[in-house]
Formats: structure tokens, sequence, C-alpha cells
């Protein structure tokens, strides 16, 4: 079981300086990701999902920002965060490639595609320039790219966003990397682009056999796509479970109401469900559990601090005070 | 269709732009449909394909190329430029983004009451009580009146939004993807709010959105528009469960179900959408459609409609 | 490529008449015709008179405006009222020295700008940094003569490193040692007028550019800092600043006639203040022409070179 | 109690921005200098006996003793009455030529931006042109034509500047107008008019603000290169630019420092404090610059 962890993230705390104030964008996050599997992360803006993937790369802005002391990310049992800058840079894109939301910003406009690629495998397998090319045409037929001979002579411009995606799919993928952190992979396309997309990232993740972490604020997409899933709410990692524990017994009221508040294709439902008030200011922290102001089970023990994350189970861990009691009883048996 | 009761008729509303070498972007194609009155009627379709400029064209806030919008009697498209700005005290919308929705420069007071300045409704003391209890009503205290916007969230700014938009008392407000830049859990407050509105002063919604789930919660009547055109009006119900098109059937069977337990044949569209430049021949969908024939290349289909007053635009339908 | 030359040329047809009826305007506008110089003591009227109708000055304007632009086509700017030889031969003599110098000051102020630019952005608050907006303050707040006076007062008065002023120390010899020199001081402080701008844009433009999701995406790739700096985030930065090079020729041409009446660098800027000094207004005008088609050129060049840069704008 | 609150808020923005602009230390000392400095040359004459035009005969070229502060130049000028008379002249030109361009290129930018067309068309290719041209070189030549004086040199200047306005407010009103809620008003039934003067050109303020401080100062600039040059603010006149000017001969500029040295010192402090109350304006008005 210890050897199928490919990816253990324990305690991360990520810290933002600005002019206001120190923003804990990510405070104190657990997680592991096992080989060949889909975590899906879960949450809203602002929840620090994207800063939890900047962090595992440490490719925090470095002048305001910094990963605290007593974070840890492994990497088949490899400390990251340890490493120097240009060994990082070697783990970058060659062990843990990433895909960035909007494809239409994430490619360098005044680059050929070609170029893109074939810096990116150059860079890692240490390779000429010819068979690199011919790699990348490769790639580009892989992800679904009609005439990529033609194309990849291409500037980003003359493609659609679509395309682009599966270029940045083709880039990330084309150094065989073990984990593959997709960072809101499909919010920027249209619906129908979407189901492209995550059908072709469904078929490649079983060639290339990488573990994705698959971040978004769409449950939709998580149900279609993850095994398990984190649930982030103000930098805090709320609710871990498999994907049909999360969906058929969500247990944190966050996850709960979360899931009521969608309008849903397969219901009819007169009124939705709506979680009061507004997602929290991180510059203004909220006495003990993130989410108590907008919770209907708030106690007055609630108030204290962020419960710790207790496990129910094997694949299932909640921070909430409601399941001390549970979390007590399936740590005896 | 039966216009008798409606409140607004759309008819063949076509908005041209002028684009690159002489090219017309052809944004909005030759649409007809009507709202009746105290009903949402939801617009979905793809970035591109047209649903918010026919939204605005049907506001006359961006000149039709051709057609008419029928409202109490009158084309509204014709109407001289004066007459058409007092009647925008019946007919609002509300916008997509609620950051750049507001006047930065304003208070959120002024910003409500801004229609009733415009149109000169009441005295200044009953203007501003009108304001007060509107901004009440969509759950503002009286003391964040004076604040500015930049001073809330998301979800607060399009309430007051859509303060403002209902405070004329209109008959049809245009919603251009009012909760698309919001949290998810925020949208459901404003669906809500949206719904409450409706059920107490009847306004009739043009309920533009990409989301599919949340039209379909929102709407009683369902439009589905594919590069310029609409293909598919329905009930929702019927259109949920009898998709007529095979595009608003891969519409819908693109949309990820946040539930485990739903299996579900994927229909996965192969291709990008083409250029509204340069539309296809025929039926625009041929390009990506499953079942596209000869005829389809050829000749563009009609609307028909069965007797329930759901309408789809593909010749392989059967009524 | 050749369709955005082209219509960047018909853009300049424009400008180009305009610029030349503003000119023409100006040249009716400064007292005297060119008639003067030719009359002589002896004259009657009716001789004058035949004289103004042999030049075309009786003509409506727009005639005489087509005229003088067939003229001006034909390579011929009248005569000086100073010396008496065609303006393009007074003024041929003169281009070359201010080209050398407006060229050396504008590579100078590139370089540094970029430079300085680049490493400001890249290590905010490092020494580099602060001399980065050091110099784009001296730059934007000291005018050039001041600044002039006191390096000469330094450099060449008080260390005596660098002659005071004009081109060589020997006109016979043309020795390029000895141009270098007297070149140094005249071309530094021209530069140091511009590069300010380019500092301040090449940081900005940097500064915004680092934040772009390319960038992000380089780094997340795996490649090193010096790539996605010099290469990735660089190349898409000096697109503002190409546009900003561009519209600052003019203030270069502006600021070499300051430059080169100090250091008495024999150009067409002290060319222009002599014959201002003078009321010789074929010069003046022979001079304005000269510049502005120039700037006009560079301009051209920039949007090229712009072109070259950013794809989008190519096809 | 109601309204008074209510006055007191709706100023909010422009109180932010003060505020933010007090916090900008550079620009308020900056600032302090020039309010010192306007109030000394529009006041000092008024106090004290200063007369910059007598040539003191057999004073020519005094090293600063007690009667005069800073000397006197090569015919025997008073250098500290040249100098605070100078004040005057530079610091009148730089206000009233940034004012000339902003009242020719705001209206026109305005123009432009919202009609677009063939109204915009014209007005920017108009502003192609004139930024095609050296504008010292036309100053030169119009400087010329019209006669050299304080006057001339305004309007030269000034008439040369509007294209930076121009060309802001263009870029400015063009981006604004696409904001929703400009789209918004017209949706409420706002007139065109509203629609200009209540939501766009406020929101298109700011940048003009500080355009205006680069202009004045950059103005100041100009006059001085012109007067330098013996083509500006004509003698006996005083103005910074051509108390410099008596440096271009060298015994002056190693010999006889207090005739060019204050003056140019004055002249680059004055300018850079402009800049720098234009930099913290800038700052000030940036919504994304948080205090």
């Amino acid at each position: 079981m210890k050897d199928n962890v490919l990816l253990q993230v324990s305690h991360l705390r990520t810290q933002f300086e600005t002019k206001e104030g120190i923003i804990p964008a990510v405070d104190d996050i657990s997680f592991t990701v096992e080989r060949g599997q889909v975590l899906g992360i879960v949450g809203e803006s602002g929840s620090g999902k994207s800063v939890t993937s900047m962090s595992i790369l440490k490719l925090i802005e470095k002048y305001n920002g910094r990963i605290l002391a007593g974070s840890s990310v492994k990497l088949e049992g490899r400390e990251l965060l340890g490493l120097s800058e240009a060994e990082m840079c070697n783990i970058r894109g060659r062990e843990i490639a990433m895909i960035f939301q909007d494809p239409m910003t994430s490619l360098n406009p005044v680059f050929t595609i070609e170029r893109q690629m074939v810096e990116t495998i150059v860079r890692h397998k240490k390779i000429g320039r010819k068979a690199a090319r011919s790699a990348a045409v490769e790639w580009l037929a892989k992800v679904g790219i009609p005439e990529p001979e033609k194309r990849i002579r291409e500037y980003p411009h003359q493609l659609s966003g679509g395309m682009r995606q599966r270029v940045i799919i083709a880039i990330a993928l084309s150094c065989d990397p073990k984990l593959l952190i997709a960072d809101e992979p499909t919010t920027a396309l249209d619906v129908t682009i979407q189901a492209q997309i995550l059908d072709l990232l469904r078929k490649l993740k079983d060639e290339v056999n990488a573990a994705i972490i698959l971040i978004t604020h769409d449950m939709g997409v998580v149900a279609d796509m993850a095994d398990h899933i984190l649930v982030m709410y103000a930098g805090r990692a709320l609710e871990y479970g498999t994907k049909q524990q999360i969906f058929k017994n969500p247990r944190h009221p966050y996850t709960k109401g979360l899931l009521a508040s969608i309008p849903r294709m397969d219901r009819m439902e007169e009124r939705l469900f709506s979680i009061e008030g507004n997602v929290p200011n991180l510059l203004k922290p909220v006495e003990g559990c993130v989410f108590r102001e907008r919770c209907g089970y708030a106690r007055e023990e609630c108030g204290g601090c962020q419960p710790e994350l207790l496990s129910l189970s094997d694949e299932s861990r909640v921070s909430c005070l409601l399941y001390e009691k549970e979390a007590k009883e399936s740590a005896h048996e | 269709m039966n216009d008798s009761n409606a409140l607004l008729a759309v008819q063949n509303v076509k908005k041209y732009f002028k684009g690159t070498k002489g090219c017309y972007v052809k944004a909005v194609d030759d649409v007809s449909f009507s709202v009746t009155k105290g009903e949402t009627l939801g617009l979905v379709g793809e970035s591109g394909c047209g649903k918010s400029t026919l939204g605005r064209t049907v506001l006359n806030l961006v000149n039709a190329t051709e057609g008419g919008v029928i409202y109490e009697g009158r084309d509204i498209l014709k109407l001289p430029q004066r007459e058409m700005r007092m009647l925008r005290k019946k007919l609002q919308m509300v916008f997509q983004n609620p950051y750049s929705s507001l006047n930065p420069r304003m208070t959120v007071l002024e910003a409500v009451r801004a229609p009733l300045d415009i149109f000169g409704i009441g005295t200044k003391e009953e203007r501003f009580e009108r304001s007060r209890d509107i901004l009440r009503y969509v759950g503002l205290d009286e003391y964040q009146m004076y604040r500015y916007p930049h001073e809330f969230s998301g979800g607060q700014r399009q309430r007051i939004v859509i303060a403002r938009a209902i405070i004329s008392e209109p008959d049809f407000v245009v919603c251009d993807e009012p909760v698309s830049a919001l949290d998810v859990s925020v949208r459901a407050q404003v669906l809500n709010l949206m719904q409450d509105i409706q059920k107490e002063r009847g306004v009739a919604y043009l309920f533009i959105s990409h989301d599919l789930s949340v039209v379909k919660h929102i709407s009683d009547r369902i439009a589905v528009m594919y590069l310029g055109k609409i293909v598919e009006i329905s009930p929702k119900e019927a259109l949920y469960d009898r998709p007529g098109h095979p595009y608003t059937q891969a519409l819908l069977s693109a949309i990820p179900i946040p539930d485990t337990d739903i299996v579900r044949e994927r229909i996965i569209l192969k291709g990008d959408l083409p250029s509204p430049m340069d539309p296809p021949a025929g039926c625009r969908f041929h390009t990506r459609c499953r079942f596209a024939t000869e005829e389809c290349r050829m000749k563009e289909p009609e609307m028909r409609f069965d007797e329930s007053g759901h309408g789809v635009a593909c010749h392989r339908w059967k009524e | 490529m050749k369709k955005f030359l082209l219509k960047r040329i018909l853009i300049m047809i424009p400008v180009f008449f305009g610029m030349t009826i503003l000119i023409f305007v100006l040249s009716n506008l400064t007292p005297g015709s060119p008639v003067d110089a030719m009359i002589t003591a002896d004259m009657t009227p009716a001789d004058i008179e035949a004289l103004y109708v042999r030049m075309g000055l009786d003509q409506p304007l727009h005639i005489q405006y087509l005229k003088w632009l067939g003229r001006l086509f034909q390579g011929s700017l009248g005569y000086s009222f100073r010396t008496g030889t065609a303006v393009t031969g007074v003024i041929g003599e003169r281009v070359g020295p201010t080209l050398l110098l407006t060229g050396t000051a504008l590579v100078l102020a590139i370089a540094a700008g970029v430079l300085l630019g680049v490493v400001a952005a890249c290590k905010p608050y490092s020494i580099w940094d602060y001399m980065a907006s050091g110099l784009s303050f001296i730059g934007a707040g000291v005018p050039t003569f001041f600044l002039a006076l006191v390096f000469i007062y330094c450099f060449a008065v008080k260390l005596q490193w660098l002659p005071t002023g004009g081109m060589y120390a020997n006109a016979s010899t043309k020795d390029w040692m000895d141009v270098a020199k007297h070149l140094l001081m005249p071309a530094v402080l021209l530069g140091i007028s511009m590069t300010g701008g380019y500092i301040r844009q090449t940081r900005s433009s940097m500064l915004e550019v680092m934040g772009e999701e390319y960038v992000k995406m380089a780094r997340a790739k795996g490649m090193r800092e010096k790539v996605v700096l010099y290469s990735h985030a660089l190349r898409n930065a000096m697109l503002p600043v190409a546009t900003q090079i561009g519209m600052s020729v003019p203030f270069l041409v502006g600021g070499a006639v300051v430059t080169e009446q100090v250091f008495g660098w024999p150009g067409m800027g002290s060319l222009m203040v002599l014959s201002i000094t003078y009321r010789d207004y074929p010069v003046i005008m022979g001079v304005t022409v000269y510049t502005t088609c120039a700037v006009m050129v560079v301009n051209l060049l920039m949007d090229i070179i712009y072109a070259l840069l950013d794809p989008r704008v190519r096809n | 109690m109601d309204r008074k609150r209510k006055e007191n808020v709706r100023n909010s923005f422009w109180r932010n921005t003060v505020q933010k602009f007090m916090k900008h230390r550079v620009a308020m000392f900056s600032l302090v200098f020039l309010t010192v400095e306007i109030l000394a040359v529009v006041l000092l004459p008024l106090l004290m006996d200063l007369d910059p035009y007598t040539t003191n005969v057999g004073c020519f070229s005094m090293a600063p003793d007690d009667r005069f502060l800073l000397g006197t130049d090569d015919v025997g000028r008073d250098v500290f009455s040249r100098l605070v008379y100078g004040g005057r002249v530079s610091i009148l030109v730089g206000f009233v030529s940034a004012l000339l361009s902003a009242v020719i290129g705001i209206p026109l930018g305005l123009l432009a931006g919202y009609y677009g067309g063939i109204i915009r068309m014209t007005i920017m290719r108009l502003v192609d042109i004139f930024m095609s041209f050296p504008a010292m070189i036309i100053q030169l030549v119009l400087v010329t034509v019209l006669g050299a004086s304080a006057t001339s040199v305004m309007l030269v200047i000034g008439l040369l500047g509007w294209t930076g306005f121009a060309r802001l407010t263009y870029s400015k009103v063009i981006s604004v107008k696409e904001q929703e809620y400009v789209e918004a008003a017209r949706a409420s039934g706002a007139t065109n008019f509203r629609q200009m003067f209540q939501y766009i050109l406020p929101n298109s303020l700011a940048p003009l603000f500080v355009q205006f401080s680069f202009s004045v100062a950059s103005a100041i600039l100009q006059e001085s290169g012109l007067s330098f040059l013996g083509l500006g603010v004509p003698v006996p006149t005083a103005s910074w630019g051509n108390m410099i000017y008596s440096a271009q001969s060298l015994s002056t500029l190693v010999y006889r420092p207090w005739m060019w040295v204050p003056a140019g010192m004055i002249l680059v402090a004055t300018v850079l404090s402009i800049n720098f109350i234009g930099d913290g304006l800038r700052d000030a008005l940036d919504p994304k610059m948080k205090i």
C-alpha cells in the first residue's frame, strides 16, 4: 500500500505577504496521491487550490509568498521542498507536469508551437532537436490535432481554444511525467469542447500511466474524472474521501451545502438550497472553523480552532467537530 | 406558438457585424421567438453563438440589421431614440460581470437610484425611499447604501445590479450570464432571489447562459442557439426529456453531473465551432453532426413545431 | 507580412502630406520671401514683379504647394541666404555627423535602457534597480544642456579626459579614435536623455509579462530561469519597448539640437540654430523637411521590427 | 445628519486618493517643496526689494557677497533676483502650456473615443502627424515666425503638446466605454450626455491628472531648452533657461559658477519634484494599489 504512494503532501502551509497583511492561502493541507490515480481538489475561488498546486512545484512568487517550515511535499519519498532551484527544474515538466486554466494565455504568443514543444523535450529527454521534433509531431497527433506537421509550425493565435488546450496537454505529457497537475483545465472552454478535453485526458491517463491532480470548482467534472476528492475552503482541507463517499454520503456541512446548492441536470427542484453569507476574507481570519459563520450546525466549540482532519475510515477524513464521536469509535475498531 | 398573450415578440431579427475583408459576422441570423408575461425563457449556447448579441439586440442596445421586436403593439427597433429611451423603464438588463457593471465612482444608492433619476420618477424623498426599500429587499443593510461597489463581494454586487434593474418595475429583464462570474456557493442565493422577484412582481426574464444546468433550473422554456440561429426551442421538460436537435443532445450529454451513479452515453462532438464569419452552408451544424446527410449539407432546415410548442430546426426531426 | 507593410506605407501617405502641408504653411509664414535675396538695388518694381512671376509666387497657394512639392521630390530645397549655396549641399555636409551622433546615442540608450530595465524588473530593490530608477529620473528630470555643462566642467575642464567640443582635434587627419573621443560625451548625454523612458517601459512591461500565464507555464515545464526570463519573457516585453522607441525618435532629434549646440558638433542641429540666428529660412525649412522625413523612415523601420517581433501583427 | 454623512462618503474616492498620496513620502516632500517654491517666487518680490533688470555698473560678474546674495551676471544684474523672477516665468510657462495642451487634447480625445468613425479617423490621424514631427524643430521654426517672447514660447509648447492628452483620453475613453456599467447606463435609458459626463469622463480622469503633472514638467524643460539656445524667452526677461545660456562661454562655465549653477539646480529640483508628484499621483489614483 505505502509503495503505491506517489506524492505525499503533509502540513503544507503557504502564505503571501501583502500590504494589508498576511494571507494564509494554504493552511495545513495534507493528502496523498497514489500512482495512476486521479485526485480531485474541489474549491471555490480563494480556497487555495491553485496555490496548493503551485506549492507542490515550488512556483510560489518569491517576493511575497513563502512555504512555511514544517511543510513537506514528497514525490516517491523524496522531499521536494528541500531541493535546490536547479534540481527543481529537473522535476518540473519531467516528473510533475502541469496544465493551466486558460489556453488562450498559457502559450507564448511569439513562439511557434514547434519551438515551445521542442524546447521542453530537448530540456528533459536529452535528445537532439530533430528527434524532439518528430516526438512533438507524434504527440500532437496523439492529442487529436489534425495535420500535426502543418500545425506545429503555426503560432498559438492561429489555433482555437480547444486546440491550444490540446497542445498544452501534449507539452505536459511529452516527457512522460509521473504526476500531472491539471488546474481547472476546462473552465475556460465551452461544454462541448470540455467534453472533448476530459475525454482526451481520460484516454491518455491510461496510456501514459500518470497520476492526476485535477483542480476544479466544478463538482460535475470531479464526479466524472476523480477517484478521490479533497474539498478545500478558505485555505483549509475540510473533507477527503473517495468519490462515492463524497457524493453519496458527504459529511462536512460545507460539502453537503455545496452539493445541494448546485442546480442539477438530472433532477427538478423548485428551489435551491443556499449557503448563506459570503466566502470569508483571508485577511481577516475567522476564529475557529473557517466555515463556522456560514454553517447551520455551528456550535460554541466551533469557535476554538480549526478541527483536525478526523479519520472516519481508511479513506475518509473530515475536519468537523460533529464527527468527533464517530472518529473515536472508528479509531477503537 | 401563440403570440396572443406574448409580452414581447422577436421577429426575424438579424445582426451582422462588419468583419475584416468585407465579410460579415452573422452574430444573430434570422431569429424569432416570443416571451410571455412572467415567464423565464432560457437562452443557451456556447461562446460565440451570438446569445449575448441577441440579448442586446432585443433591447435595442445594438442596432439590429433586420427584423423587429414587438412590445405593447409597437416595433421597438423602429422607435425614435427618445421614445426608446423612455421605454427602457420597462425593459431592463442584468449583466454578467458584477465587477464591471457598476460605476466605481457612484455609491450603491446612486447606482440603484439612477433609473429613477433618469426617468424623473417621484420626488427626491420618494426616490430615496424606494431605493432604500429595494436594497433592503435584495438583502443589503441601510448602512451599506453609501458605500462604493468595490467594498462589496461579487454576490452582493450582483444583488445591487438586480436591484437597479427592477427598481423601475420593468416587465422584462434580459439577464446575460448573471451567475457565471459568481462562486458556486453564492450562485444559489442569486438564483433564488431572481425567482422570488419573478414570483412577486411577475417580471419576465430572458435568461442567457452557457450553463445548461442553471438554465434548466430557472427557466420555463429554453431556446438553444448555435452559430447565430435558434436550433431548438421548447418547454423545459420536453427539451430535457426528448431533445430533438442533435446539437441539443450533445450539449446535454456533455454536461458532467455531480453524481457518481448516473452513467450516460456521451456524445462527443468532433471539431471546433466554425467561424461565424463563414458559417457552413445548409444546416450550420452539419460539420459536427453525427447524422449529417447530403440534404443537411445542401438545405437549411426550417424550424418546425409540434402541438406542445416544441420546435426543432432539423431535417431528421419527426414531431 | 507584405500586406502589413503595404498597409503601413499607405498610412504614411496622409501623414506625409499632412506634414509637408504644415511645413509649407510654416515656410510661407516666415517673414520675407525667396525673392528678397535676389532683389538688387537697381531693379525696378516691374523687374521685381517679373521675378515674382518667374518664381511662381503669383500663383494660388495650392499650386505653389504642388510646385514646391515637385521641387522637393527633385531634391531642390532652394539656396541658402547665408552662403548662397544650394541648401541640399549645406545640409549634406551635416547629415553624417548628426547620424553618427544620434545613432550612437540611440544604440547606447536602447542597450542601457533594456539591460537596466530587465535587471531592475528581475531583481527589484537590488543596486541595479536603484541605479535604473536613478538614471531614469535623471533622464526625465535633468535638462540635457545642464547635465552637459556639468559633464564638460568635470570631464573636460577639471579632469581633462575628453575634449570640450567639436568633432576633430584636427580636421585634416580625421582620425577615428579622435572622433570617438569627441563623440563620447555628447552621445552619452543624448543617450541619457533618451534612456529613462526605455528603462521605465522595459521594467514595467517586463514586470507585467512575468505575471503572464505563459511565463508560469514555461517555469512549470522545467525551463531554467534564464531561459524563462531572457527568451520567453523578454521577447514579449520588447513589444511595447519597440513602440516606445519608435515614438521617442522625434525627441531624439530635438535633443540632438541642444547637444550639438553645447558641444559645437557640426551636425544639422547646430546648423538649425545657426540658420535661425541668421534668419536663413531656406536652410531652416530644409532641415525641417529632412528631419521629419527621417523620423517617418525610422517609424516605418520600427513598424517592421515590431512585426518581426510579433507574429500576431504579421498575419 | 444624514445628508452630512452622505457628503462625507461621497468624497471617499478623493479622500482615499489624498490619503494614499500622503503616504507617498517622496511625493509629499516634493509637493511641499513645490508649494514653498511657488509661494517664494510669487511673494518674495513683494516682500523684498528685488531688481532683476538694473545693470549695476561696476559690479559685472561679481561673486556672491552681502549685497548680491548669489553674485551678479556679466552685465551686473543681481542673480538672486533673476532667479526669483525667472522662476515666475518658467513655472508660469510650464502651467499655462500644459493647460493649453490639456484644453485642446482632452475634448478631442473624448470626441474621438466616444463617437468613433470618421471623427475618430480624422482626429487620430492628426495625432499621428503631429507625433511624427520632431517637436523641437517645429518649435524653433514657430518661435522664429512668431518672434521670441514668453507668450510665444507658451503658445508653441502648448500647441504642440496636445497629442499626449488626446491619445491618453482617447485610449482611456474607449476602454471605459466598453465597461458594462456604461452599457448598463444606456440600458437604463441614460442620454449620451449623461453617459459621457457621469459615467465615462469621471472614470477617465485619473490618468489625465498624472499626464498633466508630467506635462508641466516637460513644458518647463522645453522652455528652458529653447531659452538656453537663445531662442526662447528673450533677455532681459529672466528665465532659468536663459540664465544657464551664459555658461555657453567656457570662462563663465569654469570661473563663474554662481551665474548658472543655482539656476540649473533649481530647475532640476523643480522638474524632478513635479515628476515625483506625478508618480505619487499615479500610485494614489491606481485602484489596484492599496495603502
